[in-house]
């Protein structure tokens, strides 16, 4: 059914808008926020397919993905934010317009990538698979640009849930239980990492990067 | 048959033993002789010989065993080189029973007892000797063996029965590599021998000397055993370089006939490069040590050249 | 000979089992200090077991046998035939006098390590056995390993001192990176071998394998280093004057009489056994490494004034000499001169026999000397002769014998050499004939040089007078030790008087390695045991019966004319009243001729000593020229690129992150 | 049943540990765990070698004779450096360097991580398999920085991120063999590695490429291989010892492990080239850029954990090479390594903990402190540097071997890098056995027990191996190598 795969694409236009869009941003508050949207578009995405295929544990795992990543994980790293008062991460080296060249040409590099896929494109066409590992790489370039841990974290979860849309979009979901193991495994990492800010703190009053990698190996 | 083996060995033997003073003796009148002296006569290295014999000999108290058993060891290696070496004939049991190389060897067995009895004492000039003789040898060594191996290949055994009676055989043949071959051992053979111009045998400058600054030490018969020995190992020397580049005369016949003939042409010979000998002492003046090594290295070059003529030339 | 089939291997196999239990029964020495006189006698005994077994096996046919241990489809396979056997005499008589000496050795230095030494001499004891009959690679590397690895801790029994645990590193380096090479030439044979068969690595199948001219080079060359590492050639001996010196006595009496053996073993073993027929640059090359590596060894040892670094210097020159008659033989198998070939190789193994046994008599006599006077340095000994001198007349015969003079075995394997060089003309190539007797040239150099170098040694160590004052407190060594020196200088006259019968024991290895038929360029036998090599004949026991009859005559005589004897006296040394000990040449000043003459080949450094020294003392030490050519720049090279590696760690986990992005981007563009 | 325990018991254990794990006793009950864990894989085993590959719990369990024995291997690991971690964490806790509180921590994550290691070994779902491989990573991060210094912290944060993207890029990986499989298979089975090993050569090669693209670079990153390796040597060097035993033996195992059984499917039947290849190419570099960086250490456990990088890049070059001679040698190797590895660093934490540093340069003279403690680091690091007897020489002679005989071109490089590592590893080794000490004689440690075990097993296995296990050997290389 056409209408609903358009749908699908134009979700996946936007979720790699907002990856871009994390990318140029620098103020962690609306880092967080871009998350959160950009969890909001994933788990639409996800209640699409549902309605378009018709598989129905895929509501299941849209409803849990919204939970997680419009609310829980958002919440989380808010609290972070205040209790340890980091609002800008500091300027980069590579300066934001020359990030998104970079990540333009990622985008291309992905699309490319996924091209032989197109072949077999029986479910779905493969721009979605193209956009998913965009927005793979476009997170990973967002981890190696940012300098401070908790915006690192971000692009970490950012990263995360470009292989969920990936996972959904492309193949219709995964099995319910992989589903869970996953949610699973986010939320025990964003503890971890909160757990972790902490330790950090005490020993470095501060998060950021280029203090905590002081030492020569 | 082998009693006329044992004979023929004897005789030779007895030959060098009796022979190698009168040589020395002669040498010396030779040069007396080109230096307008009268010399004391063929004969004076048998007085002082005897003399010596008379004396008794002094041993300085540190002096260990091997100081003492030394000059036995070098007049017996002597006396047995005497032996092997084909002089007067070829068919003799000692001769059978070493080569050329095994006569290099026993030179140099006289070399390192020598320089050991030198350095036993631990006087200055002594071990400097010792010094200098181990140095003429080792380069001395390898040029005498170079020169043999050329006469050997062209033999094709470094025995030197086979030499004499293959270049004795052929009548008389000029092979060029010889010509080499002959000049590397005569500077072999003044150098081994404490001859000029790399030693004077008649000078006791301490700085200077080689072979006497070995002595030193010695007295009464142990020196006459050396004295004595040096004179047999100038002899063998000579009787070397007859079988290897004059070798005509010497007999290969079984019976004794030839003996008295053998014996009358290798007197003759002897007689002659003793001559030579005392020429070319007039002639040279001394080498300071620091050329000697340059000296032995062209006896050593002209030898390994004559190696390559053999190949080169095929003759 | 006709015993039971199995009896060699079977001795062998004893001798190996009672050196693994010695080996751990000397753990318990500490608790049980009793049994630790019975240690090393014991392991004597194994060592003469493997000796008489080897003896056994050269007359006997090859036996095999193969355990049920090793990797799945590769069993250990052992063998011993005549190679094996040979090897096997040389190393049980060499070891035997050996453990003799450290019976006596562990008595005299109350060595806290008497357990330690006792545990790794005999496993290197049964380790270098067991690489003399291993017949499959793998066996073969484990042993291998197994003896460099307990050699080297035998070299660092003294670790305490930074010297020589550098030392020790060196060794087993390069020691390590031959090994390397010794398995990537068995893994290219195996590799040629059957496709069916993954592991075919019995020597058998590796000689089955038979690779084309070019993979055969290859394996050659690996050969070469990996065994020459081993043996000491050019340009991998560096290890031996580092490792002699700082092990004790001993150990380096074995490392030099036997380790070196076991080098040449393989590379005989590998090349003559298991390649095809050489090709002709084999055999020069062989030849032209060890003769540099014999003039390299015998000019540095010229120099040295440390008592072992000469000899391990001497070592190297040796060992080149060995080199340069298998080298010979390779050529002359090239050409198919079989008989020529087992003449060189007779030269060959005669030399390593030879060396085995005097430079362990050698290096167990410096022992001695370093225990009585406990000073290494030539120039601060002296006159020992009279303090020692049943030790100094055992040394006095090692002296001769590696000097190279008749009557001892030096000169036997130095005339056989030479007749073989002298055969070279049989070979077709003219450049080759023409090039072949410089070799004879440089041999005979070797040797003079040789001469110089042990006279030096002797002279400055045991005769003239005591250059410090405590030298006067040194005492004579205990009888084990005595007896140790003995046992080696008798084989030393043995081997020099009798060489029929030693090349009777070779004869069979000879054959076996080039093929020759029953005849080989050398005669042996007779009445007067005498040794023909085209009718010219050396006939040791008959020359010096006569040298022997004409010295006793000549003494009788002399007595039963003049029968005063002589008078005792102070030295007159030229009428010079005063004569101090500072006054005799030093091992510097023996060595100067050799400096002045070869200054170009050599690196000096000079300590002069200043206008106000009271005491002077002129030092000049010499160094290896390769350390700077070579071995210093190569470290150079990798200290740059672990300088390099270096780089790759950054500090910043973004760095990292992007290493990662661009493994991923690469791969997913290059991809199918 | 007995399945499930394999997984069950460790789970408890974890829980258990997550109440008393602070009591003195829970050292001792530990091992009682561990020793649980260890008989379940054994009796398992038993199973396997008579009744032949299991299925369970509709199939979302699968042991076959390659993770059998792995599983042994892990088990047993498990369980002697739980022996160890007695009498190491007893020092760290007197001391004073761990309080109670992370001895808790420390005990329940190591539980959870046996957990996590086994589940990634019996599971046959690859999502199942990728949550484990996460778990595991997540379970060892606190562990990491257990010591909470600031060098720890670093270390465990580098872990973290790093492996964690590795992990999400596997997990990519994942979601493409599944979106490749599901087409054929249908949604549930899609994910079962039997039925995907069934129908390997009906998959998408175009996506099979992709994903295995991912995971080879996801899972490498937790094998170490160089360029995703810089995690490791941190990891190694700041964690408790017992923990850098086991993530060197075990964690590195089952992350290659992983690979392999990826690499059967990207191969597919035809037997692809391209993923052999892959293997190798990242096997190669990791042996060279590991050995060429031994040189420069100056910390113990560092150095250790460089080596560990080289020959995991030597058996992921081995099965690389594939065929049977080098899957078996490669197994091998996998098994040998995490014996001597482990029983290494046991005794260089030893050596670090009584020295009270970790620098080389400042530890000298064990050899007269201890010389049980000598002889085993200077025989272990000669095993680790494949010396024979000792079974990683076996291993490597057959790598060669293979090697040689498939892809000659390689050997050099294969030589160049044991050779350096082989100088590197053993200068150091030796300067710290060796000289002189002021530090008076120590009676030797309770815990040089497991490392002697390993060292005696990796002896063993260098002269003999056993039939049966040759066998088994040989049965995991056929299903491992096409």
């Amino acid at each position: 059914m056409p209408s609903f795969t358009s749908v699908i694409n134009l979700f996946a236009a936007l979720f790699l808008l907002v990856a871009f869009a994390m990318l140029s941003q620098r103020r962690l508050a609306n880092l967080i926020n871009l998350y959160a949207w950009q969890g909001a578009i994933l788990s639409l995405g996800i209640a699409t397919t549902a309605y378009g295929t018709g598989n129905t544990h895929l509501y299941a795992s849209a409803a849990l993905n919204g939970i997680l990543k419009i609310l829980v994980v958002p919440i989380l790293l808010r609290r972070l934010v205040r209790r340890l008062d980091v609002q800008w991460d500091r300027e980069s080296l590579v300066r934001i317009p020359t990030t998104m060249l970079i990540g333009l040409a990622l985008v291309i590099f992905a699309f490319n990538a996924s091209l032989p896929i197109a072949g077999l494109a029986h479910t779905v066409n493969h721009e979605t698979v193209g956009i998913a590992l965009a927005s793979v790489l476009l997170s990973l370039l967002m981890m190696i640009l940012r300098t401070t841990a908790l915006s690192q974290v971000i692009g970490f979860l950012a990263l995360e849930n470009g292989l969920i849309f990936a996972a959904t979009s492309v193949t219709y979901g995964m099995p319910m239980v992989i589903e869970f193991g996953i949610a699973l495994d986010v939320i025990v990492g964003v503890f971890i990492l909160g757990v972790f800010f902490f330790h950090i703190r005490e020993q470095f009053d501060s998060l950021d990067l280029n203090r905590i990698e002081g030492r020569e190996d | 048959m082998t009693l006329d083996l044992v004979v023929r060995q004897a005789l030779q033997t007895l030959f060098v033993i009796a022979a190698a003073p009168l040589l020395t003796g002669w040498i010396r009148q030779c040069r007396a002789w080109l230096g307008n002296r009268t010399g004391a006569g063929i004969l004076q290295p048998v007085r002082e010989l005897r003399k010596l014999f008379r004396k008794e000999p002094v041993v300085a108290s540190e002096a260990s065993a091997l100081f003492v058993a030394t000059p036995y060891i070098l007049f017996a290696a002597m006396v047995l080189a005497g032996a092997i070496v084909p002089m007067v004939a070829t068919r003799m049991p000692l001769a059978a029973a070493a080569d050329a190389v095994a006569l290099a060897g026993l030179f140099a067995l006289t070399r390192v007892f020598a320089a050991l009895a030198a350095m036993d004492l631990g006087t200055a000039f002594a071990s400097m000797g010792a010094r200098r003789t181990m140095l003429v040898g080792f380069l001395a060594e390898p040029a005498l063996l170079m020169v043999l191996f050329t006469p050997a290949l062209i033999s094709g055994s470094t025995s030197l029965i086979v030499i004499v009676r293959h270049l004795a055989g052929h009548g008389f043949v000029l092979y060029p590599s010889m010509a080499f071959a002959a000049a590397a051992y005569l500077m072999v053979t003044l150098a081994e021998n404490a001859r000029l111009p790399v030693d004077n045998p008649e000078t006791h400058l301490e700085l200077t000397m080689i072979h006497e600054a070995l002595n030193l030490e010695y007295s009464g018969r142990y020196l006459a055993l050396i004295e004595w020995g040096a004179g047999m190992k100038l002899l063998v020397y000579i009787g070397i370089g007859v079988a290897l580049f004059l070798p005509w005369g010497i007999t290969q016949s079984h019976g004794l006939a030839a003996l008295p003939g053998a014996f009358a042409l290798f007197a003759v010979k002897l007689a002659a490069a003793g001559a030579g000998l005392a020429v070319i002492e007039t002639l040279l003046a001394k080498l300071r040590l620091f050329r000697v090594p340059e000296f032995l290295g062209t006896a050593f070059l002209l030898a390994v050249l004559g190696l390559l003529v053999r190949y080169l030339l095929g003759s | 000979m006709n015993v039971p089939i199995g009896l060699p291997l079977g001795l062998v196999l004893g001798a190996l089992t009672l050196w693994i239990l010695v080996a751990f029964a000397s753990l318990l020495i500490p608790r049980v200090p009793r049994i630790a006189p019975a240690i090393f006698p014991l392991g004597a005994v194994g060592a003469l077991l493997t000796a008489f077994a080897g003896a056994l096996a050269l007359g006997g046919p090859p036996i095999q046998m193969v355990l049920p241990w090793g990797l799945p489809g590769l069993p250990f396979h052992i063998r011993l035939d005549a190679l094996s056997g040979f090897f096997l005499v040389l190393s049980g008589i060499t070891t035997c006098a050996i453990s003799l000496d450290l019976a006596g050795y562990r008595q005299r230095e109350h060595y806290p390590a008497a357990a330690r030494i006792g545990l790794q001499y005999h496993i290197l004891l049964a380790s270098v056995a067991l690489i003399f009959i291993a017949d499959d690679a793998y066996l073969f590397m484990i042993a291998w390993e197994a003896m460099a690895l307990s050699s080297y801790f035998l070299v660092v029994t003294d670790h305490r001192t930074a010297a020589v645990r550098e030392a020790g590193f060196l060794y087993l380096l390069i020691e390590h990176v031959g090994a390397l090479a010794i398995l990537v030439a068995f893994g290219i044979l195996a590799s040629r071998a059957a496709p069916g068969t993954p592991l075919a690595y019995s020597f058998g199948a590796l000689h089955a394998a038979a690779p084309g001219p070019m993979m055969a080079g290859v394996v050659f060359v690996l050969a070469l280093i990996g065994f020459g590492a081993k043996a000491g050639l050019l340009p991998l001996h560096v290890w031996l004057p580092e490792a002699h010196p700082v092990a004790p006595s001993p150990i380096s009496a074995l490392l030099s009489g036997v380790l070196l053996k076991v080098g040449i073993y393989g590379l005989l073993r590998v090349v003559f056994t298991l390649l095809p027929a050489p090709a002709p640059w084999w055999g020069v090359t062989v030849l032209v490494v060890g003769l540099a590596t014999a003039l390299f060894g015998a000019l540095l040892s010229a120099v040295q004034s440390d008592m072992k670094r000469l000899l391990a210097y001497s070592s190297v020159e040796n060992i080149g000499l060995i080199a340069a008659g298998i080298g010979l033989a390779l050529l002359f198998l090239a050409y198919g001169l079989t008989v020529l070939a087992a003449l060189a190789l007779i030269a060959a193994l005669y030399h390593s026999l030879n060396h085995a046994f005097f430079k362990s008599l050698l290096f167990l006599g410096t022992g001695s000397v370093l225990h009585a006077t406990g000073e290494r340095n030539l120039g601060r000994l002296g006159g020992l002769i009279h303090r020692m001198p049943q030790t100094a007349l055992g040394m006095l015969i090692g002296t001769l014998a590696i000097a190279g003079v008749p009557p001892l075995n030096g000169f036997v394997s130095e005339w056989l050499m030479l007749q073989a060089f002298l055969k070279a003309t049989a070979l077709p190539r003219p450049y080759l004939a023409m090039a072949i007797p410089l070799g004879a040239a440089l041999t005979a150099l070797v040797a003079g040089l040789a001469a110089y170098v042990m006279v030096k040694f002797y002279g400055i160590v045991f005769l003239g007078r005591p250059r410090e004052a405590r030298l006067a407190s040194a005492t004579e060594s205990g009888v084990w030790e005595r007896a140790a020196l003995g046992m080696l200088a008798v084989f030393c006259v043995a081997a020099g008087l009798l060489p029929a019968y030693i090349i009777a024991l070779i004869r069979p290895v000879a054959h076996l390695l080039t093929g020759a038929g029953g005849r080989t360029a050398v005669a042996t036998g007779g009445p007067a045991a005498d040794i023909v090599v085209a009718h010219a004949a050396y006939v040791p026991s008959v020359l010096w019966a006569a040298l022997a009859a004409v010295g006793l005559v000549g003494v009788l005589l002399v007595r039963a004319r003049h029968p005063r004897s002589m008078r005792r006296a102070p030295v007159w040394n030229c009428g010079y009243p005063v004569l101090t000990a500072r006054m005799q040449d030093t091992a510097e000043g023996f060595g100067q001729p050799i400096r002045h003459i070869f200054t170009s080949f050599l690196r000096i450094r000079r300590l002069r000593p200043g206008p106000d020294d009271p005491e002077p003392r002129y030092e000049s030490v010499v160094e290896d020229r390769l350390w700077y050519v070579l071995y210093l720049p190569l470290a150079r090279g990798f200290q740059a690129v672990f300088d390099k590696a270096r780089l790759l760690r950054h500090r910043r986990i973004a760095i990292y992150l992007l290493y990662t992005l661009a493994t991923l981007v690469i791969l997913l563009a290059f991809a199918p | 049943m007995m399945l499930l325990l394999i997984v069950i018991i460790p789970l408890l254990g974890a829980g258990f540990f997550g109440v008393f794990g602070h009591r003195q006793w829970a050292f001792s009950a530990n091992i009682a765990f561990s020793a649980g864990t260890f008989l379940a894989a054994c009796a398992m085993t038993v199973r396997v070698l008579h009744g032949g590959p299991i299925l369970a719990f509709h199939q979302q369990f699968f042991i076959d004779p390659l993770n059998v024995f792995l599983v042994d291997l892990t088990a047993f690991v498990a369980l002697t450096t739980s022996v160890f971690s007695r009498a190491y964490m007893r020092i760290e806790g007197h001391t004073g360097r761990l309080n109670p509180a992370r001895l808790r921590v420390y005990h329940a994550m190591y539980q959870l991580f046996i957990f996590t290691m086994l589940l990634a070994l019996t599971t046959n779902n690859i999502g199942v398999l990728w949550i484990a491989m996460e778990g595991a990573t997540l379970s060892t991060a606190l562990l990491v920085s257990l010591y909470r210094t600031p060098a720890s912290l670093e270390a465990a944060w580098k872990y973290f991120i790093l492996c964690g993207v590795g992990i999400a890029l596997a997990l990519f990986g994942t979601i493409m063999v599944y979106f490749a499989a599901h087409g054929v298979l249908g949604a549930y089975r899609a994910l079962l590695w039997t039925h995907l090993d069934g129908v390997k050569d009906r998959l998408d090669p175009a996506i099979m490429t992709i994903a295995f693209v991912f995971l080879i670079v996801g899972y490498g990153t937790k094998v170490g291989l160089v360029p995703m390796h810089n995690w490791l040597p941190d990891a190694h060097a700041e964690g408790p010892t017992p923990i850098s035993a086991v993530l060197s033996g075990l964690l590195l195992n089952v992350a290659l492990y992983a690979i392999v059984r990826f690499k059967v499917l990207a191969s597919g039947d035809t037997g692809a080239h391209w993923p052999g290849a892959l293997m190798m190419g990242f096997g190669l570099a990791s042996v060279l850029v590991a050995a060429f960086s031994l040189a420069r250490q100056r910390d113990v456990k560092r150095l250790f954990s460089y080596s560990s990088i080289e020959h995991m890049g030597l058996a992921t070059f081995a099965f690389g090479m594939g065929g049977p001679l080098a899957t078996f040698a490669a197994l091998l190797h996998m098994t040998v390594h995490s014996l001597t590895k482990s029983s290494v660093f046991f005794t260089s934490g030893h050596v670090a903990q009584k020295a009270g540093t970790q620098d080389m340069d400042r530890i000298t003279g064990v050899m007269d402190r201890n010389p049980a403690m000598g002889w085993t680091l200077m025989l272990g690091s000669l095993a680790i540097l494949g010396i024979p007897p000792f079974g990683i020489f076996a291993s490597e002679f057959l790598i060669l071997t293979a090697a040689l005989r498939q892809d000659p071109w390689s050997v050099p490089f294969l030589i160049l890098g044991l050779g350096v590592a082989f100088a590197a590893i053993f200068r150091k080794t030796q300067a710290m056995v060796f000289g002189a000490t002021e530090i008076p004689r120590a009676p030797s440690p309770p815990s040089v027990f497991p490392s002697v075990l390993h060292l005696a097993l990796v002896f063993g296995l260098g002269l003999y191996i056993p039939h049966a296990l040759a066998v088994w050997y040989t049965e995991a290389a056929r299903l491992a190598g096409p």
